[in-house]
């Protein structure tokens, strides 16, 4: 049996009379790569929310590494491996692409308490952040400011800096958005190697990607998994045809 | 301490506060639908308090003043409105800061150089004058029951323009989306000039109303600015309610910490000392009391969350 | 145009020019003004770390300012008295020896940073200015009604404190002196804007949410900015009382807040040079439309609106290409 | 207000024939306050300076007038100024006791001469006290002396006293104090700048106080006597001349009818010197004269007298000259202390209506030929 790395198990959250996560549980097992799809609205960020730490779970709870994580902070995650992308770029738009790789690398170091000697010459974590950016194709804008790249660039930005992380585990919202078919598929060629150093939840409209990668796909609406299989298995699920797939035909 | 004069400092902390409440109004109007920090709104009180005197002075009637504090302070805000803040709505704070942190200066200065050097005389109409017997046995002086009774009143109608009025509607769809209340059609900046000279005629209004029993000068606008801006922090800002409330919150702690602190400091150390680290711990008072409330809720009172 | 790092080095030469030509021609009072430019300078380069760099503007550095200028004031008034400050638990005398009084005012600047960013860097955007200035006004009420130390009349201080090897008394070294702690701290916080923390601190100025999800504590990064702001405008405020041999609870008034705030913005916000520019403008302005009429201040009220209409990032915006943020 | 423009325009030179000079020209600096909310003081104080110097027809005596706008630091910044680079031998102007603070003992200990048209702090009487420095208005104790002696006399036995919570304010009290006999109801540190005195006019209602001794200065005074008298507390009042002067007294209005106020100057006093410094102020700058005026008026004629008699530069000759006194002052008898602070009378004077505008009338002598308490503290 394989390693369980990630789970979530009951959590519900509830804005108003509105419920945005019904008692989802999903799992995430070593070296695999989970897809979460859904229609808009279905649940999926809230749900990457909590996983993450940004909002807090009304009940249920997260576990990473069989260690329940759920009243730690955003930050205590991102030390004990969560790496993650978001789904609107959150990225500090005035810095150079390197600058933005290298706080990910500086954060896995957990100690941003040096003072004089300028970042950028400290080679080891410029090296990291190289390798990175080197990974998902992005060297060549190494220098460029953040705030001037294309939507599609950002996306990249976003997973070089999770790998930075080294995580044991990789949180992807919607990686592959404006991308481009060219993009995209280099992109699922970098996911695809990357399971192998840890495994990937992955929220993604692009179907294509989705059954080129996913081991396993859940399928969340209105706050509820309605369904969880392999790709085949959900390639041919009648609610979820209904639910989600016949809507986008 | 007897009962009397207890309710009579309470009635003090009840004036005081509504007199912040027309202050605070319109700086926390101002701030909920256009994102403004409004340095300028104690000139805005000022302009008030002058326009006031000079027409009591020239007509002798102090309904007149206030009709006159309200129009001179509306027309200011506006034109101000109109010709520079609009530009700043979409910059940064910081510059909202300094732009009408010099627009103090050229106000103070500007009102010097029209009405000179010396203050200004403006005192309460004579039907107002005098004090009045309150159940209890408490003399009280009519005007400032006036003053409380003006401020409800002010405060109830504010209440009804923005629940129940167009108007009101369009105000806090303008708090809540600025996209959206473009959308439906709204001349947007029609309705932040509309609720901007609001919010300055209210001003002006304080400035009339507290110029009559206190002094018509030059500065007299940057102590009650600062008040205000405790008063809206604390009671959330954007909230018509939450002003109120901090209003009410800020002037009584102001009027009875400075009677009461020293007297009870007189119960542990002797009179001079209590009186002076009475009246020192006093004047700090209210920014103890903003603090605190900050710290245990970081958005005010009423405050949305960010 | 010009490239924002030759801006840099023309209002570098211009504080080392315009003194140095006012030595030759003996005009000490043009130097007594570029010291209180440096001073104001420095002690806004102070907030500019928290407000340009950190993004939270700070209304109430007056009180740092203030702490400074009476950390000064109430160690030389004991050395002026021969009056020890302390005579239990143990014997603590006033002195008038300019490092021991810079290190102190650092000391105990940075103490009050930590109070007080740890209470208010749990608020932010307005609510952060009004605490800020809540904490100052509370300073100042302090002193205006503490009367051992002269309440609200202040301490004047007769002979200018004392610096080893120099003669402190002399306009223009004094003013070298105001220079190079200016410098040092320019040097400082520009190491600091490159350094590992000032990444991890000006990202999380721009993306709070990024700054956690590498695993960094926000929270931490803003207080010690907020601690390093603080020491150095309390240094400032050091300086500014020897300036004027005269301390007074002014010096914790919101309008010095007030004008900090107003320095950086004239210059450029998070600019290593803009509180620097900004000072220098602001002191010139003062002194040669002081002269104009007594409604002087109505000028100054135009021209700053001027500035804040016509430049959107100060008047190094103005005149710097763009781009050149970065150099 | 175009005239005023011309006035204040950096240096002024007094444009007249010179009456033959004994003497090298004299620089004065004068440092005071021109903008902002305490404007009024500083510009009756500058007029009243400048009157006397055109009337001297002097020219060799160059004034130098710069606005301080009530800022410690910028007064000491201007006396910088003063003292570098327009290297005055005399400075004079300012208002307020904190901003003296801040300039005299640095001024005096450069070897210039101060001449105080209005504050007089204890300190700068007692232990700071200095040669070069005169004061030609009052020890700030003084007018409360006069008016402690004043209540005293009137038989007043239980009295309620307020002052602002700052030093000149405490000098307020103490100096009442000392020269009152009766008993103190109650007494109260308000805060500086405070314009609602609701919760003090509350207290002083149940003190059962029989009489009200107060120091407000500017706005805070005004505020207090309107509020005073709409609340019903009909206990008279005392206080010093600050709320009840020339430029004020219009902002109060009816409020201050009747009160009693001490002062040791009023535009009746009866001398040939203050007829005429009242009539050629009116003249010249169509007001009324206030206080200020007045002490702006005599500081520039004991100047005057100290240029006609004696070399700026021959130091002691010039402290010397200046010692003497010898000049009329719009007061009558003036002299100065051994701590260099002015021996004079101090009058009562009542709040009356004449026509349309609000005066004082000299009632009594509260005080006659009043030194000060800080002499003995002065070692010079």
């Amino acid at each position: 049996m394989t390693e369980l790395v990630l789970a979530t198990q009951n959590i519900t959250k509830s804005f108003g009379s509105l419920i945005a996560c019904d008692k989802v549980s999903i799992e995430l097992k070593a070296r695999e790569i989970h897809a979460i799809i859904g229609p808009n609205g279905a649940g999926k960020s809230t749900l990457i929310s909590q996983i993450c730490g940004t909002q807090k779970p009304d009940s249920g709870r997260v576990e990473l590494l069989g260690q329940d994580i759920t009243s730690k902070s955003a930050k205590d995650r991102a030390l004990a491996g969560l790496g993650r992308t978001f789904q609107i770029s959150q990225l500090a738009m005035e810095d150079t692409v390197l600058q933005n790789v290298m706080l990910g690398s500086l954060g896995k170091t957990g100690n941003p308490w040096k003072f004089i000697k300028p970042i950028l010459t400290i080679n080891e974590l410029r090296d990291q952040a190289e390798y990175a950016l080197e990974r998902v194709g992005l060297i060549d804008d190494i220098h460029s400011e953040t705030g001037t790249l294309s939507h599609g660039k950002k996306r990249q930005l976003e997973v070089a800096i999770a790998l930075t992380l080294k995580p044991k585990v990789f949180i992807m919202d919607e990686p592959m958005a404006g991308l481009g078919i060219e993009g995209s598929k280099e992109l699922t060629l970098l996911l695809d190697n990357l399971r192998n150093e840890a495994p990937i939840l992955l929220v993604e409209h692009d179907m294509d990607a989705v059954f080129a990668l996913a081991d396993k796909i859940s399928v969340l609406d209105y706050g509820r998994v309605i369904a969880s299989d392999s790709v085949e298995g959900i390639k041919k699920n009648p609610i979820v045809q209904r639910a989600y797939l016949g809507e986008e035909a | 301490m007897s009962f009397v004069l207890i309710v009579e400092q309470i009635l003090n902390g009840l004036q005081l506060g509504v007199t912040l409440f027309l202050m605070s109004a319109g700086l926390t109007l101002i701030f909920g639908v256009m994102g403004l920090i409004n340095l300028a709104h104690g000139s805005l009180y000022m302009v008030g308090a002058f326009a006031a005197a000079a027409v009591a002075g020239a007509f002798g009637s102090f309904i007149l003043a206030l009709i006159a504090a309200l129009a001179a302070a509306a027309i200011a805000g506006a034109i101000v409105e109109i010709s520079i803040l609009r530009r700043l709505y979409r910059r940064d704070h910081l510059d909202q800061v300094l732009a009408t942190f010099a627009l103090i200066l050229i106000f103070s200065e500007g009102t010097r150089w029209v009405f000179g050097s010396f203050p200004l005389y403006l005192d309460i109409p004579n039907y107002l004058q005098g004090p009045v017997m309150l159940p209890g046995g408490i003399q009280y002086p009519l005007y400032r029951i006036t003053l409380i009774i003006l401020g409800v009143l002010v405060a109830i109608f504010l209440g009804l323009l923005i629940s129940k009025t167009r108007i009101g509607i369009k105000i806090r769809a303008g708090e809540n989306d600025r996209e959206m209340i473009a959308a439906l059609g709204v001349d947007i900046s029609k309705l932040y000039t509309m609720v901007f000279a609001l919010g300055a005629a209210l001003a002006g209004l304080a400035g009339a109303l507290v110029g009559a029993i206190q002094s018509v000068e030059v500065g007299m606008g940057e102590p009650v600015l600062i008040l205000a801006f405790v008063v809206i922090v604390i009671g959330g800002i954007g909230s018509i309610k939450g002003a109120m409330v901090g209003s009410i919150l800020v002037g009584l702690t102001d009027t009875l910490g400075g009677v009461f602190l020293p007297k009870i400091l007189q119960l542990f150390i002797d009179i001079s000392t209590a009186t002076n680290v009475g009246s020192s711990i006093a004047s700090m008072a209210i920014y103890i009391l903003m603090g605190a409330i900050l710290i245990w809720r970081p958005t005010g009172l009423y405050g949305s969350r960010l | 145009m010009m490239s924002e790092r030759n801006i840099n080095l023309l209002t570098l030469s211009l504080f080392v020019m315009i003194p140095v030509w006012a030595y030759m021609a003996d005009e000490p009072f043009t130097i007594t003004l570029m010291t209180r430019a440096a001073i104001f300078a420095l002690a806004a380069v102070g907030l500019n770390l928290i407000l340009g760099i950190g993004g939270f503007v700070s209304f109430g550095h007056a009180a740092f300012f203030g702490l400074g200028g009476y950390v000064m004031g109430i160690l030389a008034w004991h050395a002026q008295n021969y009056s020890p400050l302390l005579e239990w638990p143990l014997l603590i005398e006033g002195t008038n020896s300019m490092p021991v009084i810079w290190l102190l005012s650092i000391i105990l600047s940075a103490l009050l940073a930590l109070v007080i960013g740890a209470v208010s860097l749990k608020t932010s955007g307005v609510y952060f200015i009004m605490i800020t200035l809540a904490f100052a006004q509370m300073m100042y009420y302090f002193s205006v009604s503490w009367s051992a130390y002269g309440g609200e009349d202040g301490m004047s201080i007769y002979v200018r404190n004392e610096f080893p090897g120099l003669n402190t008394l002399d306009p223009i070294q004094f003013y070298f002196l105001c220079l190079m702690l200016l410098l040092a701290s320019l040097w400082l916080v520009s190491s600091l804007i490159k350094s590992p923390f000032g990444l991890a601190l000006n990202a999380a100025r721009q993306s709070p949410q990024r700054v956690q999800a590498v695993g960094l504590d926000i929270h931490r990064l803003q207080l010690f900015a907020f601690v390093v702001s603080g020491a150095i405008t309390g240094l400032a405020g050091a300086l500014f009382a020897d300036l004027n041999r005269f301390v007074s609870p002014n010096m914790f008034s919101w309008q010095l807040s007030g004008e900090f705030i107003v320095f950086i913005i004239i210059g450029g916000v998070g600019r290593l040079f803009g509180p620097v520019v900004g000072a220098l403008v602001f002191v010139g302005l003062e002194h040669f439309l002081g002269g104009i009429s007594d409604f002087w201040h109505i000028y100054l009220g135009v021209i700053l609106l001027l500035i804040v209409l016509f430049s959107k990032s100060g008047l190094i915006g103005l005149i710097a290409k763009k781009g050149g943020h970065h150099d | 207000m175009k005239s005023l423009l011309n006035v204040s325009v950096g240096i002024i030179t007094a444009a007249f024939l010179t009456m033959g000079s004994a003497s090298a020209d004299i620089k004065v600096g004068m440092i005071t306050t021109l903008s902002g909310g305490g404007a009024g003081l500083g510009i009756d104080v500058r007029d009243g300076f400048m009157l006397a110097i055109k009337q001297s027809g002097r020219s060799d005596i160059n004034v130098v007038i710069e606005d301080d706008q009530r800022k410690p630091d910028v007064a000491v910044k201007l006396a910088d100024k003063m003292i570098q680079s327009e290297k005055v031998d005399v400075l004079t102007g300012i208002i307020w006791s904190n901003l003296a603070m801040a300039v005299v003992p640095s001024a005096t200990a450069q070897g210039k001469f101060y001449l105080s048209p209005n504050a007089g702090p204890s300190v700068l009487a007692g232990k700071g006290c200095h040669e070069n420095y005169f004061n030609v208005a009052w020890q700030n104790d003084n007018i409360h002396e006069a008016a402690g002696a004043y209540a005293d006399g009137a038989g007043y036995k239980k009295t309620f006293i307020l002052a602002p919570n700052y030093p000149a304010g405490k000098d307020a009290l103490v100096g009442f104090k000392r020269y009152f006999k009766g008993q103190i109801a109650g007494e109260i540190y308000t805060k500086l700048g405070q314009t609602d005195y609701a919760a003090e006019i509350a207290q002083i209602r149940a003190a059962g106080a029989d009489s009200v001794f107060f120091f407000l200065p500017g706005g805070m005074g005004i505020a207090f006597l309107k509020q005073y008298s709409g609340s019903g507390v009909d206990l008279p009042i005392v206080g010093p001349a600050f709320s009840f002067d020339q430029g004020i007294l219009q902002a109060v209005g009816e409020a201050a009818l009747g009160v009693v106020n001490t002062s040791q100057w009023n535009k009746d006093l009866d001398n040939p010197t203050n007829a005429a410094f009242v009539k050629s102020f009116k003249a010249e700058y169509g007001r009324l004269p206030s206080l200020y005026a007045s002490q702006g008026f005599d500081t520039a004629n004991l100047l005057i007298s100290a240029v006609a008699k004696a070399d700026v530069n021959n130091t002691d000759a010039f402290r010397a000259a200046l010692k003497s006194a010898d000049f009329d002052s719009t007061r009558g008898d003036f002299s100065f202390s051994s701590n260099h602070h002015p021996i004079q009378s101090i009058y009562a004077r009542e709040v009356i209506k004449e026509g349309d505008i609000y005066t004082n009338k000299t009632i009594s002598v509260a005080l006659e030929n009043h030194s000060n308490f800080y002499t003995q503290d002065c070692k010079m």
